[in-house]
C-alpha cells in the first residue's frame, strides 16, 4: 500500500513551522518544542499563546513554534512574561527557560512570579549544564559532574550543591503545578505530554504559576553520544531529581 | 501495516528512534549524508512495522512521520 | 607577504586543530600568525571553521573577507566559503566527503585541488587524521612552510598527555604531500 | 479640571502619564521618587489599569518590557542605583524598538548615594549606560507642570518612534510642590502593528534584538541610528531666552536651570547682556540652539549639579568656536542665584562687556 | 616562560591577571569570552587562587566587590548584557573607591546581540554607564600580547588610583591565537591600608560610598574627580605613528586599529602621508595626542566598529582645528584594509594633497 | 548606697559605639544592634569580625557596631560577603539586612550563598516593611497589611504572599543553620539572642551558613505607637512568621 | 518680590502641613508658588522642615540658604535653621517648646517673635493646632496673605473627608493673628 | 537593691521599659525633653528596684544601665 492510501498517525504538530531545528543531535530541546506545539494544538491556543523565551540554547523558540514571542532578557522571562499577561489578561503567556536561565540568573523573577500568583506557565529544560555557552556548570550540574568551569567536578561546598527547581517553586503558595519529568523515552515522554498540559490547565483555569522541568540531554556539552546522554540521564539525573508531580491544583 | 516516511534533512542521526523500533525497522545508513554531514535513519520496507509510531515520539528532530 | 587560510567543515573534523598547528609551526618558524576560530552559536548545527594569517609583517585583520586559500572538509563548508576566493585563489576540497562535480570551481583562475583525505588517513593507519592529510597537501601545494618544518614542531605543539600521537600526525601530513606530489 | 492644582511634582509626572494613556507601572521603591509608585498604587487600579511592585529594578524594567511588547503604554521610576540595574533591560528595549517611560529621580552617586538633589546621571541617560549602540529619549523638566507635560510628551516620543524615553528629575523636581493645570486626559493606545497579542487572523508577530543572519545586525543599527538621527532633526526642544545682542549664554537644564534663570534675569536687571538656552530635551540634544546663541554670544556659561556631563555636549555643539566655561555642583550641592550670577559677572565683567562695534 | 607561546587573547589576559597577582575571579558565563573563566577554573586553584562561577553577573561584581574592599586583586569578565548588569557594582566600586578590574568581550548590542567583533560599548566604558559623577580606567587592548601585558597593567592602575578598571575587547581579541610573551609574575598585593580585615590592633574601618554629612559628598565628588585628572596628567597610553608632515590621521583602537594599521602602511606605500594615532587608553583618553596629531595634519579619519562613539572624543580633542570624518562598522561588521585605505584616498585625494607650502 | 559603690550588671556592650542609634522610637533595629555587639563580644571576634551592611534602617550600623564594615549594594550583601569571606577565610563575616533587602531584591544572592554553603552569618530583621524608604510593601506585608504602595492592603494573589525565609533558606542543603526569634519581649529576646550565637557558631564552626531572622517592629510606617507595634508583632506576625528553629547543624 | 520662610521642627507638629497650606493660599491668590519638603534619611530621628517661596515672579530656587523668615517649632529646629537668617530676618520660635533666652537672638537686625503655639490652641479649643496658630500668628506678623484669604481657602485646601476640621483650623489661624496684634 | 541610670539622650520615650518593670520603677516625665524632643524615662528612687535588667534588656535605644 501506498503512502498516499494510508492514515497519517504522527506527524509534525500544526503550530510547529518547517524549519530544521538548529540543535545537536541526540539534544532534547527539540523534544520539548514539539511536546510544546501539541500541548499548544491540544487546546487550540495559538492565537492566543504568547511565547516568551529565555536566552540558552532554546533561544531561536521563535523559529519554530507559530506563535507570538518576545525574547527576554538572560533570566527574566518570568517578569517579561508577568508584564505581558497582566496587560493582556485574555492571552497564553508561556516562558521557555534553561536551567541557567531560571534557576541561576532568574532565581528571583521565578520565585516571585511565583509567589504572585502570575498566571503564566513556564516550561523549564533542566539539561545539568550552560549548554549554549558551551558546557559551563549549571545550578543543577550533579555533583562530581565536569563542567568547563568545574574540570575537576563540581563540589557542592563552593560551587553549589544541584537546586532542585520543581520542589522549590512547588513550596511556593502562588504555584498551581509544579511536576519533574525526563524526555529520553517514550513513556517518560508520554509522561511529560501529560504534564504539560496540566502546566496549561493551571493557567487556562487561572489558577496560577504552572511549571513543567524537563529532565533533558545535552550530549554535546556532556561530552557524549546521544545514547550515552540518556542512559546517564536515566542512571544519574533521576536520582538528584526525582520525577514527580510535586504541586496539583 | 505501518510504515515511516524520513525527513532526511531534519535527521540527525542521533539513533534515538533505531533503539526504541522493537523490530529494528530503522537504520541508520553510513554511506549517505544529509546536507548537514549526518548519516540519517533510514526505513527498512521489508520488516514489519506495528505503526506504533514509538520512533516518532522519541525523534528530538521531528524527522519522522508515520503511517498505517 | 601574508598568506590568508580559511579552514572549515563540521565541527568533530579537526578543522581548528589543523589551524592551530599551522599557526603555531608558523610562530616556530619567526613568522607573525593569527589564528581566529568560529565560535558561539555558530558552532550550533556542526559547522567550525578558522583562519589562519601567517606574515613576516604586523597582521591587521585575523580574518578577511578574500583569503587567499580555503580549505573546504565539507560541502556546507565549501558552499559558504568557497564562493569568497578572490581571483587566483586556491580552493582545497576533501573529496572524501564533497561529491561535487569538479567543473564548478575553478572559474576567475582559482585552483581547485581535491584531496581524499579519508583513504589519505586510513592509509596512513588511522582514519581520524584526515585533517592533518589535508594539512600536509596544503603545505605541499602552498609552501607556506615547509613541511619538514611542521613535522618538527609536532611534539612543541602537543600538551604532554598527547604526543604519543605525534608519529600519527606526521605521517598522515606526510601522506598529504605525497598525494600531491603524485597529481 | 480648569484650576491649577498644588501638586508634589512626582505626583503631577505620575498623574500626567495616566491622563497619557499610561496603565501600567511596574517599580521597586527607592527615595526621592517614591511618591510616583504611592500615588500610582492607588490611582493606576482606580482606572482600571494595574501596578505591580516588582521585587527589584530588573524585574521591574522587564515587566514594562513585556507590557511595552503588548503595545501598552508602561512606565517604571526610580533613582540612580535602580537605574543602573535596569541598564540591561533598556538596552533590551531600544534593541527591540519597544516604548516606555523610566523615570530617573536621580541620586547623587556613584554608589548608594545621597538623596540631594543632582544632576550626576547626564550621560548614562543620554549616551546609554546600557551596551550597544543606542539612545534613549530624554526629557529633563524643570517644574511641576512640566513632570506633568513630559510625561505625556515622553510617551508620545516613545511610541511615535518605537524607543524608550526618559525623564530625567531630581529631588527638587520630585518633591516640590507647585502649581499644576492638568489636560485632558487620553485614551490608551490601541492595537499597534507590531504588538503581541496571540496570532489570531494574522500572521506569528516577534518582538526581539537580536538579528543573526550576515549583515542583519548592522542594518539594523543602521535603522536604530535612522530613527536617532530623526529625533535629532524633528524633536528637539529647547528654551532659548537671548537678548538680541547677547555677551555670554548660560547653559543650564533641569532644576539647575531655574536658579540659573533668576540669576540670569538679575544680570539682565543689573544691564548684564546675558541669555538662557535650557535644553529640554536632553537627547536629542539642542546642538543647532547652543551652537548658533553660543556662536552670537562668544561666551558659554555651563552650569550643572555634577562634575561636567552636559559641558561635553555643549562643548561637541560650539565646537570650538566659543569660549566655554564651567561651574560645577557636584554630590548633592545645589547652586544659589547669588552664585551663578557671581560667575556671570566675572565672565562679562562687572558693567558687562565693551561692544566695540556697537552704537 | 623565554619563548612565545600560542595563545587565545582571553588566555593571555586570564594569565595576565594571575601573573599581576589577580587570585579572585568571580563571573558568570556569556560568549565571547567564557576562555577566561573556563582557564581561570582550573589555573586560580592551582596558584591558592579562588574562582566562583557566580550565579549572576550581579552576584559576581558584588563578589568581586567584597574580595577588593579586603584589598585582594580580584577580577570578572563579561560581554555586554552581562556588564550592563553590573552598572550598579561599578558605580560602587569608584565610589567606595576599590581597585577591580572588569573585562568586557563586546557582543553587539543593543539587547541580547550578536557575538561578532564589535565596539558598541565605548560610550559605557568611557562614560560610566552607572549612576553618578565617576569614570572607569578603561584600556583597549589589540593583540594577545596586549590583552596579557594590559591586564597587569589594569590592576597596577586599579590598585594605584583605586579605582576601578576595565580592559574592552571584542570577540577578535578574545578568540584569536597569537604568539605572547609571557613576564615574570608579581605577588599579590598586602596589607592595603584601607583594606578590611578584621579591626586587629587598630581601628575599625569603613568601606563606603555615601557621605551624608552636609557637604561631604561634595568633597567626595571633588576628590574623585581629581584622581580623574591625575589619570588625564600621568596615565595616558597611545601609540602614534605619524609621520612629520601628514595630511591625514587615522584614529583607531582596539582590533580596528590593526586593520586601520594595514590600511595606513599601504597608503604610505601608495606614497599618501597618512598617520596613525591609537588611544590604548580610552580613559584617560589621549586627548593632547589626538589634539596636536589632527591639528598638524588637519583631517582626522575616525573608523569605529560602531555607530561613533570615540569620535565624540575625538571631536572633543580637536575642538573644531581640524576637519573629523568618521567612518562606520557598527552591529558586528568588520572593516577591511581595503576600505579604509579607500577611505583615506578619498579623503586625501588619490594622489595625495598637494602641500602648498611644501617645498 | 551610691551607684558609684554597686555592681553594673547591664550596660552597653564593648563593641557597640556610644554613637545615639538614629532609628525611630520603639524600633527594634536597635536592639538587633545590641544582640549583634553582644554576640560579637561573646566570641571575641571585634578583630575578625566584617560587617557586610545591606540597605534599609540598618544602612548606618557602621556607626554604631566598632568592627569593619562595608557597604553593600541593596540586597547583595551576601555576594559582598562571599567576596569578603573566601578572600580572606580567617575574618569572621556578619551581613545585616531587611526584608526588603534580603527578600526582594536580593532573593537570588541570599539562595546562593546559601546553596554554596558560603561560610557566613545573616542576621535578617523582618519588620514587614519597607522602613527606610518610607512603608512601602515588603515580600513579607502581611496579607490585608495597609502600606504605602497597598493603599488597599496586601492582596496576595497579585501582590504576592509573605515569604517566609527561615523556611525557605533551611531547605537549602548549605544552610548549617536557620531560626526565627522576634524582639518584642525579654523572653524572646533571650531566645533571640541564643539563636544569635547559634548563627554565628556555625561560622565559627565551618559548617555553613547561618541565617537568624529576627520579627521586629517599625511602629513608624505600621503607623503606630511602640505599644500597639509590640501587640501587633505579637498577635499578627508570629501566626504568619511561626518562630522556632528550622535548621540546626 | 519673592517671600520665602523655612518652616522647621519635629515631624508630627505638623510643620510639612503649615506650609502646604500657606502654598496652597498663595497659588489661590494668583501667586507663584513653591513648597519643598525635607525627606527620607533626614526624616529618621524626628526632624521636618519644609521651605515655602512665594512670588509674583517665576520661581528659581525652591530652596535656599537665606530665607526671609524661619519658623522653628523646635530647639533643634531652632538651632539648625535660626543661624540661616540673613540680616533684617524674621525667625518666630514656638516658645511652648523652646525655652531659650531672649536674648541671643535679635542680632544682626533679627527680629524675633515667641508664640505660645500650645496654649494658644488649647484657647482655640483644640491643643493639636499648635502649627496653625503659628501659622495665623506669621500671616499677621508678615502680611505675606492676608488672614481672611487664608481662611477662605482652608476649605480648598482640605480633602474632602477632613473638611470638619476646617473651623478648628480657621479659630487657631485667628488666635495666632490675635496673639501677635496683642503684642 | 538595683538602681537604674538612664542615658537621657538616648531614650526616646517607647515606653518598652515601663511595661516591663513589674515594680513600676520608671515613669516618662512628661514635663521634660531632651534635645530630640522626647520625654525620657525616669527611674523613680523611692520604689523598689530588683537589678533584674528585664527594662534594660528591652530597651530598643540601649538607654539603660543596671546597678545592683
Ligand atoms: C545577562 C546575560 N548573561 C549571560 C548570558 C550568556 N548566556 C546565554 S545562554 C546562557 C546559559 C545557557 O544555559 P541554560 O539556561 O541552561 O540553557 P541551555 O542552553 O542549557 O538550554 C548564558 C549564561 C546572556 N546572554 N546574558
Ligand atoms: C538598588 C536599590 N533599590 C532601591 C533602593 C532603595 N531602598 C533603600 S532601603 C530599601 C528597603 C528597605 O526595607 P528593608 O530592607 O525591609 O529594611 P528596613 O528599612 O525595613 O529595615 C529600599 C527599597 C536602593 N537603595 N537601592
Ligand atoms: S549544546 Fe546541548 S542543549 Fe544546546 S543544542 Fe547542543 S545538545 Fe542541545
Ligand atoms: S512505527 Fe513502531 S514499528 Fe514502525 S518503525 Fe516506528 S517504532 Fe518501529
Ligand atoms: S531519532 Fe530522529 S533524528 Fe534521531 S536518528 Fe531517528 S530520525 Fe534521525
Ligand atoms: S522607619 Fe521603621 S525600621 Fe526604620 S528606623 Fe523607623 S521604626 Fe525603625
Ligand atoms: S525602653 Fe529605652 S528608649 Fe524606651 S522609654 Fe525606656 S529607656 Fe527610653
Ligand atoms: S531593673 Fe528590673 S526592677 Fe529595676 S527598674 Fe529595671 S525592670 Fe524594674
Ligand atoms: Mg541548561
Ligand atoms: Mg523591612
Amino acid at each position: 500500500m501506498s503512502i498516499a492510501a494510508k492514515k497519517r498517525v504522527f506527524a509534525s504538530p500544526a503550530s510547529l513551522t518547517d524549519n530544521k531545528f538548529h540543535f545537536c543531535p541526540g539534544c532534547h530541546h527539540g523534544l520539548v518544542h514539539r511536546l510544546a506545539a501539541e500541548t499548544i494544538d491540544y487546546y487550540d491556543l495559538s492565537s492566543k499563546a504568547i511565547g516568551v523565551i529565555g536566552v540558552g540554547c532554546g533561544v531561536f523558540l521563535y523559529d519554530y513554534l507559530a506563535i507570538d514571542c518576545c525574547e527576554s532578557p538572560h533570566g527574566r522571562a518570568p517578569a517579561v512574561a508577568t508584564g505581558i499577561k497582566r496587560s493582556n489578561p485574555d492571552s497564553f503567556v508561556v516562558t521557555y527557560q534553561g536551567d541557567g536561565d531560571l534557576a541561576a540568573i532568574g532565581t528571583s523573577e521565578i520565585i516571585h512570579a511565583a509567589n504572585r500568583q502570575e498566571s503564566i506557565t513556564i516550561i523549564f529544560v533542566n539539561n545539568s549544564v550552560y549548554g549554549m555557552t558551551g558546557g559551563q556548570m549549571a545550578p543543577t550540574t550533579l555533583p562530581g559532574q565536569k563542567t568547563t568551569t568545574t574540570p575537576a567536578g563540581r563540589q557542592p561546598v563552593g560551587d553549589g550543591y544541584p537546586i532542585n527547581v520543581a520542589e522549590l517553586i512547588s513550596t511556593l503558595k502562588g504555584t498551581a503545578f509544579a511536576a519533574r519529568v525526563a524526555c529520553h523515552s517514550h513513556t517518560h515522554i508520554r509522561t511529560a505530554r501529560k504534564a504539560m498540559r496540566r502546566a496549561f490547565q493551571a493557567q487556562i483555569e487561572k489558577r496560577g504559576l504552572g511549571l513543567i522541568e524537563l529532565l533533558s540531554a545535552c550530549p554535546t556539552n556532556w561530552r557524549m553520544t546521544p545514547q550515552q546522554s540518556v542512559r546517564r540521564l536515566e542512571a544519574e539525573m533521576i536520582n538528584t531529581f526525582p520525577l514527580g508531580t510535586y504541586k496539583d491544583f | 501495516m505501518g510504515r515511516v516516511a524520513v525527513k532526511e534533512e531534519r535527521c540527525k542521526g542521533c539513533g534515538y528512534c533505531l533503539e526504541v523500533c522493537k523490530e529494528g525497522n530503522l537504520y541508520l545508513d553510513s554511506t549517505r549524508r544529509n546536507r548537514s554531514g549526518y548519516s540519517v535513519a533510514t526505513f527498512s520496507e521489508d520488516k514489519v512495522c506495528s505503526g506504533c509510531a514509538l520512533c516518532a515520539e522519541i525523534c528530538p528532530d521531528v524527522a519522522l512521520e508515520v503511517y498505517r | 607577504m601574508e598568506y590568508s587560510v580559511v579552514m572549515s567543515g563540521f565541527g568533530g573534523q579537526g578543522v581548528l586543530m589543523m589551524g592551530e598547528l599551522l599557526a603555531h609551526c608558523g610562530m616556530k618558524a619567526g613568522l607573525n600568525v593569527t589564528w581566529m576560530p568560529s565560535y558561539g552559536v555558530e558552532m550550533r548545527g556542526g559547522a567550525a571553521n578558522c583562519t589562519v594569517v601567517l606574515s613576516e609583517n604586523q597582521i591587521g585583520a585575523p580574518i578577511t573577507g578574500t583569503p587567499k586559500a580555503v580549505i573546504a572538509m565539507s560541502e556546507p563548508a565549501l558552499d559558504k566559503f568557497g564562493s569568497r576566493l578572490p581571483e587566483n585563489g586556491l580552493l582545497m576540497i576533501n573529496s572524501s566527503l564533497v561529491c561535487k562535480d569538479n567543473s564548478t570551481y575553478g572559474q576567475n583562475g582559482i585552483k581547485t585541488v581535491f584531496i581524499p583525505t579519508r583513504e589519505l588517513a586510513e592509509e596512513s593507519g588511522n582514519e581520524k587524521m584526515a585533517n592533518l592529510a589535508m594539512l600536509g597537501a596544503f603545505l605541499a601545494q602552498t609552501g607556506v612552510l615547509e613541511l619538514e618544518r611542521v613535522k618538527k614542531e609536532v611534539r612543541s605543539f602537543l600538551p604532554p598527555h598527547k604526543s604519543n600521537l605525534a608519529e600519527g600526525i606526521e605521517k598522515a601530513l606526510l601522506k598529504g604531500k605525497e598525494y600531491i606530489d603524485s597529481l | 479640571m480648569t484650576e491649577k492644582q498644588l501638586l508634589k511634582g512626582s505626583v503631577a509626572l505620575a498623574q500626567g502619564a495616566i491622563d497619557a494613556g499610561c496603565r501600567y507601572y511596574f517599580g521597586y521603591p527607592i527615595t526621592p521618587q517614591n511618591d510616583i509608585p504611592e500615588y500610582l498604587s492607588a490611582a493606576l487600579p482606580a482606572v482600571g489599569g494595574v501596578f505591580i511592585q516588582a521585587e527589584s529594578e530588573l524585574a521591574s524594567i522587564n515587566m514594562v518590557l513585556g507590557a511595552a511588547a503588548s503595545g501598552k503604554m508602561a512606565m517604571t521610576s526610580s533613582s540612580g542605583p535602580g537605574i543602573s540595574l535596569m541598564q540591561e533591560g533598556l538596552s533590551y528595549l531600544a534593541g527591540s524598538e519597544l516604548p516606555a517611560v523610566v523615570v530617573n529621580i536621580t541620586r547623587s552617586g556613584p554608589g548608594l548615594g545621597g538623596i540631594a538633589p543632582t544632576q550626576g546621571d547626564y550621560m548614562q541617560a543620554t549616551r546609554g549606560g546600557g551596551h550597544g549602540d543606542y539612545r534613549l529619549i530624554v526629557l529633563a523638566p524643570n517644574s511641576a507642570q512640566e513632570m506633568y507635560d513630559l510625561a505625556g510628551e515622553a510617551f508620545r516620543l516613545a511610541f511615535k518612534y518605537r524607543n524608550p524615553a526618559m525623564i530625567l528629575g531630581d529631588a527638587i523636581l520630585g518633591q516640590m510642590k507647585e502649581p499644576v493645570m492638568l489636560r485632558e486626559a487620553l485614551s490608551p493606545p490601541q492595537n499597534s502593528p507590531w504588538a503581541l497579542s496571540g496570532a489570531k487572523d494574522r500572521q506569528p508577530r516577534l518582538v526581539k534584538s537580536l538579528y543573526l543572519k550576515d549583515g542583519e545586525m548592522t542594518v539594523h543599527n543602521l535603522k536604530l541610528l535612522d530613527k536617532y538621527k530623526a529625533l535629532q532633526e524633528k524633536e528637539v526642544k529647547v528654551e532659548i531666552d537671548c537678548p538680541t545682542r547677547c555677551d555670554l549664554i548660560v547653559v543650564a537644564f533641569g532644576s539647575c536651570s531655574r536658579i540659573a534663570r533668576t540669576a540670569v534675569d538679575r544680570a539682565c536687571l543689573q544691564g548684564l547682556k546675558v541669555g538662557l538656552v535650557r535644553p529640554i530635551s536632553l537627547f536629542p540634544f539642542p546642538e543647532k540652539a547652543v551652537r548658533e546663541e553660543a556662536q552670537k554670544a562668544g561666551r558659554v556659561l555651563v552650569v550643572e549639579m555634577n562634575t561636567g556631563q552636559m559641558l561635553e555636549d555643549v562643548k561637541l555643539a560650539c565646537n570650538g568656536n566659543s569660549e566655554v566655561y564651567f561651574k560645577s555642583y557636584p554630590g548633592g550641592a545645589v547652586p544659589t542665584p547669588e552664585e551663578i550670577e557671581k560667575e556671570i559677572e566675572v565672565i562679562v565683567g562687572k558693567g558687562g562687556l565693551r561692544h566695540v562695534n556697537s552704537s
